[in-house]
């Protein structure tokens, strides 16, 4: 079902966790789907300094919710912007087709992080 | 790595003895049942053995047990069977919130045809409150559909007192007894039961093979138009070598069940127990009275966690289980049995089924409650949702997860 | 004493290669193909293979085969499925009076509920004239369904020409082709064919397994309701040990099929010279023209007796035979693909079908020549019909045996 | 699904032929059924001194046919006409369910060759 990258992320999540003093932090998902990722940021300069996340759901949400982790930190926040969903799964070598919907939101989660940080730091 | 097999409610692996059974028929003796010379002979005797090892399991006849592809293929075949055969009579089907998806989806389809349901609420530990069944009765009714067991919870219905009800106001009454069959005592003339189901792949036969129990004298519409096999009730050439399984399998199920009731339920009992005391923030899913659920299956909600996650953790460990998960139904909700309980939506979807089998052993379980603690408590320090201040409790309306 | 299989059109035994591949399934890898853990990824894969073998034998994509229990219940469900989804658009279905019982019977009880049926004729020959079928098309006409191949006269039809009507007039059309794969060429592109349906027992399969062609963007309802297998389209968990096998059948029967072709119908046609020759009044039933025939099957009707009788005698010399008598239909009536083409009720009872297969030999073929011509006097002499003066010609109204 | 006994009758059918003197011969069945029963009897003295048969028809039907010779030689006509076709399935250890209503008429055939015998002999 999963690729090899898939279960390599989600058997090793990288970055997992919370940033004591976050300057942004996302949420996206919805119970009822079974999905929830919180995206936590230091952003220093413009730049993604440390990315940490939490995630509630199943094996491809924790693996994207990894791989947009590992994807992020360094970028500047509009090059950060500009990666999607999509993307994050081709990093992936692809997700089942049935994951794409609810479980492949990371990049989302991200983005509003990253409106959070716009909206806290001006 | 061991691999350790706790999806029994899922399918179970062949029994060897089964399948010594089959092989003959896969080999020398390939006839077909209809035909009249030797390679024909040589296998109608096999197909009516079989008829016979069934029948005795759920105390029929065997012309009663009608052979049939799977447990799906007889769930439909009962309900849209007795509508069809029954169209003067009446329109309205009473079944539960809890059927398997066999029952539920053919009901629903035929209410999209114009028929009449009522779907049967349950309690939070799954159990049916039959004055509401009582309730439910019209003279319309044509058909009452409880489940013997459930497949997610193990819970156990009770289909002695159903089938009197379903007696007294003269309504048939269909039993899918999948589960129950080889686990606790299924017999049709106690329970007066009209249409009872069996799938060959939960009992040590294979895939691909099940039977219908329809009762002397009970008119059927077919399923399946054609040939005049199984006397005109299901057309279509016997597999006759998973109908030689599935009657060793019953023969042995039942030749076996007092002993496996009660090595199993030790070990099921432990697991259940263990669990609770190592593992905080649980929701046992189901009644509480274990002598009300299947002997072998434990479904537990890890509070916090998805199942999925859990699952594909413990698959790492070799520890094979299942989940009411949205993410491993197929459909983008988790289970219905859950919703139908109101269990809270992320609890549904931290809902993880362990069901034992003939060949699960101590060191299995000694296997999942050494590894489980620390698996569950990796995934909930994942989670956003885990120390976070909120609760997860039981929802009001539960409207998110009712499929009903 | 030798036995010699010649019914090959009933049922073929399961070929070694294939069984070789489906008993894994029925061991270690015993998992349910729809769950996420080792036992259930161990399987998935097989399922997909299989669906490529079969795509690849008429020309698919996998993603349009769904697998199903037999032969019978593809045509019911090609059909069922068909009618139920286009049920605004018409009521009319055309099928032939020589199909299989899985598609004429269906047709029957879809009268019984309102819908029409046009069942075209055949000649003496068996065979269809597609002017008929032109005429038989209505505004209602939903589906037209034709066998690709007799089972009993191994008639071929004409199924690009009426896969060219049925696009003119946009009608979706479904092919039995369970007798014609493995033996000729299928190509559901070619044949514009909608629906296909093909039964793995015919072709060194084993029973209780079978696939249904669904061209993709076909709206169809399912017959079996219930869990998410097969794409929503068949409940119930996959019969994963016989889909295997189904698979590795048609990936074989493909690579072999030309030389098959050949060496097959050598034996046939030798056996057809063979009888013409040595048995006097007898009766070719099918087309003569045997490049219209499929090229492992005969049937003969041997004059003043009667078929049970004459497969019995040769059951006694290890030969394995069939026959159209009522003796061995199950019902009281000989078969109604001799009464379609209008053969005699006499010789109707006495229509024998010889069919080969990849396993029959030259010697197999020499045995029923030497035993045959003897066999068939014997029975004549002890018949009231032979040498009295009477004859067995074509009837006229042939009422007494249509069952239309 | 024949018994040995139907077999064997079966195989070795007793009695088949024609009578060629024969003072009572009986016919029934039907082609459309398939199956034809002959009787040929050879009354002397109001006893059955001989009987033949002929049959088109199924296994069971040419081994009633057989049994029903052997049970009426040297009976009285008077007792052949107290055979049924059940006794005469009996004799034969029984017969598929299938098979009784059209393949089991041997006695109804010797009925009526006794039938015909008393016709022509008044
Ligand atoms: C032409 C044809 N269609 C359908 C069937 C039914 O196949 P099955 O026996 O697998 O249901 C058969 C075989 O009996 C057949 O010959
Ligand atoms: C209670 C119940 N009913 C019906 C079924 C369907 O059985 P099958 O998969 O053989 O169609 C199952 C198993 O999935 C079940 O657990």
């Amino acid at each position: 079902m999963y690729t090899e990258k898939v279960m390599d992320h989600f058997t090793n999540p990288r970055n997992v966790g919370e940033i004591e003093d976050a300057n942004g932090v996302g949420e996206v998902g919805n119970a009822s789907c079974g999905d929830i990722m919180k995206i936590f940021l230091k952003v220093e300069d413009g730049v993604i300094q440390d990315v940490k996340f939490k995630t509630f759901g199943c094996g491809a949400a924790i693996a994207t919710s990894s791989m947009v982790t590992e994807m992020a930190i360094g970028k500047t926040i509009d090059e950060a912007l500009e990666l999607s969903n999509q993307a994050v799964a081709e990093a992936l070598d692809g997700l089942p087709a049935q994951k794409m919907h609810c479980s492949n939101l990371a990049a989302d989660a991200l983005h509003e992080a990253i409106k959070n940080y716009k909206e806290q730091n001006g | 790595m061991k691999q350790i097999y706790l999806d029994y409610n899922a399918t179970s692996p062949v029994r060897p003895e089964v399948l010594e059974v089959m092989l003959p028929f896969y080999k020398e003796q390939f006839g077909n049942p209809s035909s009249v010379h030797w390679a024909g002979r040589q296998v109608s005797g096999a197909l009516e053995k079989a008829r016979e090892q069934v029948a005795a399991m759920i105390n029929a006849s065997p012309a009663e047990i009608v052979f049939v592809s799977c447990g799906s293929e007889g769930d439909n075949m009962a309900i849209k069977g007795t509508l069809a055969a029954l169209k003067g009579k009446g329109n309205h089907i009473i079944t539960t919130t809890v059927e398997h998806p066999a029952v539920l989806e053919t009901c629903e389809a035929l209410e999209k045809e114009g028929y009449d349901v009522t779907y049967l609420p349950v309690d939070k530990d799954g159990q049916l409150d039959l004055a509401d069944l009582e309730e439910a009765i019209t003279d319309k009714t044509v058909l009452i559909s409880v489940m013997w067991a459930n497949n997610e919870t193990g819970n156990l219905y009770p289909i002695e007192e159903i089938g009197k009800i379903a007696k007294k106001y003269n309504i048939r009454f269909h039993t899918d007894a999948v589960q129950a069959v080889g686990k606790v005592s299924v017999d049709v003339q106690k329970a007066n039961v009209d249409l009872l189901v069996i799938s060959g792949h939960k009992i040590g036969a294979p895939k691909g093979v099940g039977a219908i129990y329809i009762r002397r004298g009970t008119r059927m519409a077919p399923l399946l138009h054609g040939g005049h096999q199984e006397r005109n009730r299901r057309a279509g050439t016997q597999n006759v070598a998973g109908i030689a399984g599935l009657g060793k399998a019953c023969e042995m199920a039942e030749a076996e069940r007092e002993d496996y009731y009660k090595r199993v339920r030790i070990m099921r009992d432990r697991l259940e127990d263990g669990i609770a005391d190592q593992v905080p923030d649980i929701k046992l899913n189901g009644t509480p009275d274990r002598d009300q659920r299947l002997p072998n299956t434990l479904n537990v909600s890890f509070a916090y966690i998805e199942g999925e996650s859990l699952l594909l953790n413990l698959d790492m460990f070799g520890i094979a289980a299942s989940s009411g998960s949205a993410c491993t139904s197929g459909s983008l909700e988790p289970s219905h049995v859950m919703g139908a309980m109101c269990v809270e939506v992320t609890l549904a979807h931290s809902s993880t089924r362990f069901s034992l089998g003939p060949e699960t052993i101590d060191e299995d379980i000694d296997k999942v409650l050494e590894v489980l603690p620390a698996t569950v408590q990796r995934i909930r320090d994942m989670s956003p949702l885990y120390n976070c201040g909120k609760t997860t409790d039981e929802c009001e309306t539960c409207e998110t997860i009712r499929r009903i």
